[in-house]
């Protein structure tokens, strides 16, 4: 805790809160308020509830942008206007799709698997949230910075495609049990050079924690190449990027749902709130594995701090700019290119990303060991 | 000497008569000869069967057989008279895998049988459909129509009081 | 390891299919062991109708056969028919006749880039193949009143003449076309994903696509040099300057490639047709004049449209955007026809598909399914 | 390995990256080509064929146009004193062919091509619809 006495080194959203509250001299009337009645932990779990309210809050509001970026981006592409009609310039479309969706009717096909095909679409959107919990938005902007958050981010991931299983399992359609399992030997190709990739990373800094990772990358190189991974691990770079495309299922690597293939993979038979879930977890996932990313590679909140602004802010704003051009990136990625097969997307995976990844591990361990920087 | 010429000195027994279609040489040809002439036609270099058409005229039914020749450049058509009553004729898949729906339409929609052909069903109408659309004398007057059963197969009937209709 | 091979209907509707279209699929996981193609759901009886309606009455329906390229079909038709009844055609009339008909070649390919380009999951080609394709749209609707459905060749000619300003327009086109074709080579053609997905798929060899019928540019992609345009001229194809496209890959992306080529091929035809269209009548006056350009407000010279062609029975066909189409046309002398046959080059073409995927993938089928590039209209007929 | 194109440096994916650039910032002539419809109109081409009108004066009744009709869309009805055609245009082709027959150059295709409806009955267009004066000063 920080009473202002002592600070603390790597303050999470926790310490925030309180900190807020204590400059503007409340925090120790409503502690000595619930000290009073000797249920101290309840403020704790108040907080602890507001945050995770914040966190879903802003989760939702960056979804719902991120589709209306997507559309708009699509339509620029493609020399057409996107979405114009509701609200200026069509921005709150993603609010108008998320009404219909919740008047659409609910379908459960007459063989699914009741339960499962229920559970399937929570399960993606709760494992897709659970990612942003080690996730450092700015300083101190983190939910809980975990002294293992690279692997907790890696564990997490691995859950998606079992929800994906789930989905396509229990809808009881060849199209969605194809998407389905193409969607698992997806990720098990693709979670393996990204956990090695991250592991080059994690030898440099010494810490899995992924606080520690953007500390280590706070800094300059000669006063102006930022102290980014990037720079020092541009072949880790862009296996981690593939990957991360790869991971999240967009063009070029969108074998779970390949519209053209297989109608709409392993959603092919959802409709209404449950569609919307997929759709919610497909967007949030975007933004979580940009935000790795950029965690990772690019520095995260890292930047020039600016006078007068607290550094909380304008490293959140750091963090986003960086996150909005990942996002951009993967965006425009899909805007260009045609999908490839799934062989040849695990051909990619296990012929020439893991050896790759492999190589980039060997090297950066060389350099460390060797003491170059 | 225009291809069905050719043909008729080959074949004198096989081809009845020679003429022509507008602009294109034609042979009229027996109907049992079919893979005879079938294969000399091949054997002269007409390596692309560019449509079998099937015509009802009533007293008989024609079958007629359009070929162009990649090598020599020319065109040829063969005319095949049938019996109306039981229309029959052996099939040329073996030579023209083209043959293979060509055959099925015209079996399909002028009621030709292809002897010889490997999957000779219906393909443009559903199985079961009653009556051949191009004969001459198809009933146009009654409504067909068609349910997909439990197997996924075509269910013809001409009751529609089931059935949703179009206002 | 025991497995069991599954059994997918892909259609009647699904999104890469092109219309209403099922691929019975027997899969050995995502392997295709045996492809049945099963077609007929969009069947409308064109034949039939045409056996039922007036010689001119029947060309608005051959604009429903291939939609996406509606003019070779009213062309055929009609040169089936002007051969079976000796029509003579003047010459204005022939020049605007090839000039819609290659305009209509570029409208169809550029169809198809977009199309095959949205079967392999990028969705901006589409967009920018409809973009300029509304351009020569625009062009048609100009010219004869509609964009897709032209009813526009008439036997004797064609339906009305070319507006003020056609032929600038067109040119304008031609330019817009030339710096635009670049643009899709940079986007699609050097594409390693693309190239990846199209390279040695679907390959069919010269002999076999020979046999299963295939024509246009799909058997052009397998290397036979075979133009309808050059082996039989009709029209003024003789008198032009212009090459057969042909690769020898046998495999998709030949079949692609070739498109691309004659979409410049026929943007160079526009371009000599734009520079020598002659002057004088668009439709023979003996078989007709459009009311539009005829006396204003009397009685004028009645178009005998109902016409009766010498018994007799024709099989003429030229090269429409996606192969042979000819028409068989029989007359016994009264004003309808007594039968009419339609070698539509989709259907033939769509034959050789089952061949060409064995053994490979659902995405393999998809991608070679898009290069033979078929209508269903024209399928189904 | 042989499915490694030889080109690995992925210069294919660059090129198509820099056209959709291209588009997103609309350098060149790469304009947002597509309009707001029901805000936005396109300029039809006089020629367009859309909805039928009949010069109510020049009409004769005469049925050509019916006659003509491939899809027997048109029907000649009695409208006040006189026969007018009426239209079925669910049935139809839009192909212009009684425009071609009209003996009197009455029958012309207008411009109108909002023809949906919610029944198939409203879809027939009878004289009262159909019917124009034509200017005197034209």
């Amino acid at each position: 805790m920080w009473t202002g006495d002592k600070m603390i080194t790597n303050p999470n959203a926790y310490d925030l809160i309180v900190a807020i509250l204590n400059a503007i001299g409340v925090y120790n009337i409503i502690l000595g308020f619930f000290q009073d009645l000797g249920m101290e932990y309840i403020l704790r779990v108040i907080i602890v509830l507001v945050i995770i309210a914040v966190l879903l809050v802003f989760v939702l509001l960056t979804v719902m942008f991120l589709s209306w970026l997507e559309r708009k981006m699509f339509a620029v592409v493609q020399s057409r206007y996107g979405p114009m009609v509701t609200g200026p310039r069509g921005l709150f479309q993603p609010i108008a799709d998320g009404i219909k969706l919740l008047g659409k009717e609910d379908i459960i096909p007459a063989k699914a698997d009741r339960w499962i095909f229920t559970l399937a679409p929570f399960v993606v959107f709760v494992s897709v949230l659970l990612v942003f919990i080690p996730l450092p938005f700015g300083r101190s902007l983190i939910v809980s910075d975990l002294k293992v958050g690279l692997l907790y981010i890696i564990a997490i991931s691995a859950v998606t495609p079992i929800s994906i299983l789930l989905a396509g399992w229990a809808s009881n359609n060849k199209y969605s049990l194809m998407g389905a399992i193409r969607a698992v030997a997806q990720d098990i190709s693709y979670t393996i050079p990204l956990a090695i990739t991250a592991i080059a990373v994690v030898v440099f800094v010494g810490s899995l924690s992924t606080v520690d990772i953007v500390n280590a990358q706070s800094g300059y190189w000669f006063g102006f190449i930022p102290k980014w991974f990037i720079f020092l691990q541009p072949l880790g770079f862009i296996l981690f990027l593939i990957a991360c495309i790869a991971e999240m299922g967009r063009i070029p690597f969108d074998f779970q749902e390949s519209e053209q293939e297989l109608v709409a993979g392993f959603f092919t038979e959802y409709s209404g709130m449950k569609f919307a879930m997929f759709f919610l977890a497909e967007y949030a996932h975007l933004f979580a594995v940009s935000g790795i990313i950029v965690t990772i590679f690019l520095g995260g909140w890292t930047g020039p701090a600016l006078p007068f602004i607290p550094f909380e802010l304008t490293s959140l704003i750091y963090f986003m700019i960086k996150t909005y051009a990942v996002i951009f990136f993967a965006m425009w990625l899909r805007d260009t290119v045609p999908r490839v097969r799934i062989d040849q997307l695990l051909n990619l995976g296990w012929k020439i990303m893991i050896p790759l990844a492999l190589l980039n591990l060997l090297l950066a361990a060389f350099v460390v060991t060797a003491g170059v920087i | 000497m225009n291809p069905a010429e050719e043909l008729k000195n080959a074949l004198p027994n096989s081809v009845l008569s020679v003429g022509i279609q507008t602009n294109k040489p034609l042979a009229v040809i027996k109907k049992e000869d079919m893979l005879k002439v079938a294969a000399k036609v091949r054997d002269m270099g007409f390596d692309n069967l560019s449509v079998i058409t099937g015509v009802d005229c009533v007293d008989r039914i024609e079958v007629i057989y359009n070929f162009f020749s990649y090598k020599k450049k020319q065109n040829l058509a063969l005319k095949v008279v049938l019996d109306r009553s039981s229309p029959e004729i052996d099939s040329v898949v073996s030579i023209w895998k083209v043959a293979d729906w060509l055959e099925r339409e015209t079996y399909d929609l002028v009621g030709i049988k292809f002897n010889g052909h490997p999957d000779l069903m219906r393909i443009l109408l559903p199985e079961g459909w009653i009556g051949y659309p191009l004969r001459k004398d198809y009933d146009m007057k009654t409504e067909q129509f068609v349910t997909i059963g439990e197997d996924g197969e075509d269910i013809v009937s001409t009751d529609g009081s089931n059935l949703l209709r179009g206002q | 390891m025991e497995t069991e091979t599954l059994l997918l209907n892909m259609g009647p509707v699904h999104p890469s299919t092109h219309g209403v279209l099922r691929f019975k699929l027997r899969m050995d996981g995502e392997i295709i062991r045996d492809c049945q193609v099963v077609v007929g759901y969009l069947h409308r009886g064109t034949e039939k109708l045409g056996e039922m309606k007036t010689y001119l009455q029947f060309v608005p329906y051959t604009d429903r056969l291939d939609y996406i390229a509606a003019m070779p079909n009213n062309y055929s038709y009609v040169k089936a028919v002007e051969e079976l009844a000796g029509i003579e055609v003047p010459l204005r009339a022939e020049y605007i006749r090839v000039l819609v008909m290659e305009l209509n070649r570029i409208v169809n390919h550029l169809v198809f880039m977009g199309s095959l380009l949205l079967d392999l999951g990028a969705s901006t080609m589409i967009m920018y193949g409809f973009r300029e394709r509304e351009k020569a749209l625009q062009l048609y609707e100009s010219l004869c009143g509609a964009r897709m459905t032209f009813n526009y060749i008439r036997p004797g000619g064609v339906r009305e003449d070319l507006p003020d300003g056609f032929i600038p327009k067109l040119r304008e086109f031609i330019k817009d076309m030339e710096k635009r074709i670049p643009d899709y080579e940079d986007l699609i053609n050097g594409n390693e994903i693309f190239l990846m997905r199209m390279k040695n798929i679907g390959v069919i060899n010269a002999e076999e696509a020979i046999n299963s019928g295939m024509t246009g540019p799909s058997l052009r992609g397998s290397g036979v040099d075979y133009d309808i345009r050059k082996v039989e001229p009709y029209s003024i194809y003789p008198d032009l300057d212009f090459k057969a496209c042909m690769r020898s890959e046998c495999d998709s992306l030949a079949r692609y490639l070739v498109r691309v080529d004659e979409m410049r091929e026929s943007l160079h035809i526009l371009e000599q047709i734009a520079d020598t269209m002659p002057e004088g009548k668009f439709i023979n006056q003996r078989y007709g004049m459009a009311p539009t350009t005829g006396a204003p407000t009397a009685v004028m010279s009645f178009f005998p449209r109902i016409f009766t062609p010498r018994a007799g029975e024709v099989y003429s066909r030229i090269e429409a955007p996606k192969g042979e189409l000819g028409f068989y046309v029989a007359s016994d002398g009264t004003t309808k026809p007594y039968r009419v046959k339609i070698r539509s080059p989709s259907f033939c073409n769509l034959v050789a598909l089952p061949k060409m995927v064995a053994g490979l993938k659902i995405p393999d089928l998809i991608a070679a399914f898009g290069t033979i590039d078929v209508v269903l209209g024209d399928v189904d007929r | 390995m042989a499915w490694i194109s030889k080109d690995w440096a992925m210069t294919g994916i660059i090129k198509g990256l820099i056209v959709t650039m291209k588009h997103i910032l609309q350098i060149g002539n790469r304009k947002t080509v597509t309009v707001q419809y029901p805000y936005e109109r396109m300029k039809l081409a006089p020629r367009f064929r859309g909805r039928h009108a009949v010069d109510e004066d020049a009409c004769i009744g005469c049925g050509i146009c019916e006659s003509t009709c491939p899809n027997s869309t048109i029907r000649i009805v009695k409208y006040g004193t006189r026969w007018f055609p009426e239209f079925n245009l669910g049935m139809c082709l839009f192909c212009g062919l009684c425009v071609d027959a009209c003996p009197m150059n009455a029958l012309k295709m207008s411009g109108g091509y909002e023809l949906a409806d919610y029944t198939r009955e409203s879809l027939v267009y009878g004289p009262e619809r159909i019917l124009f004066k034509k200017e005197v000063n034209e």
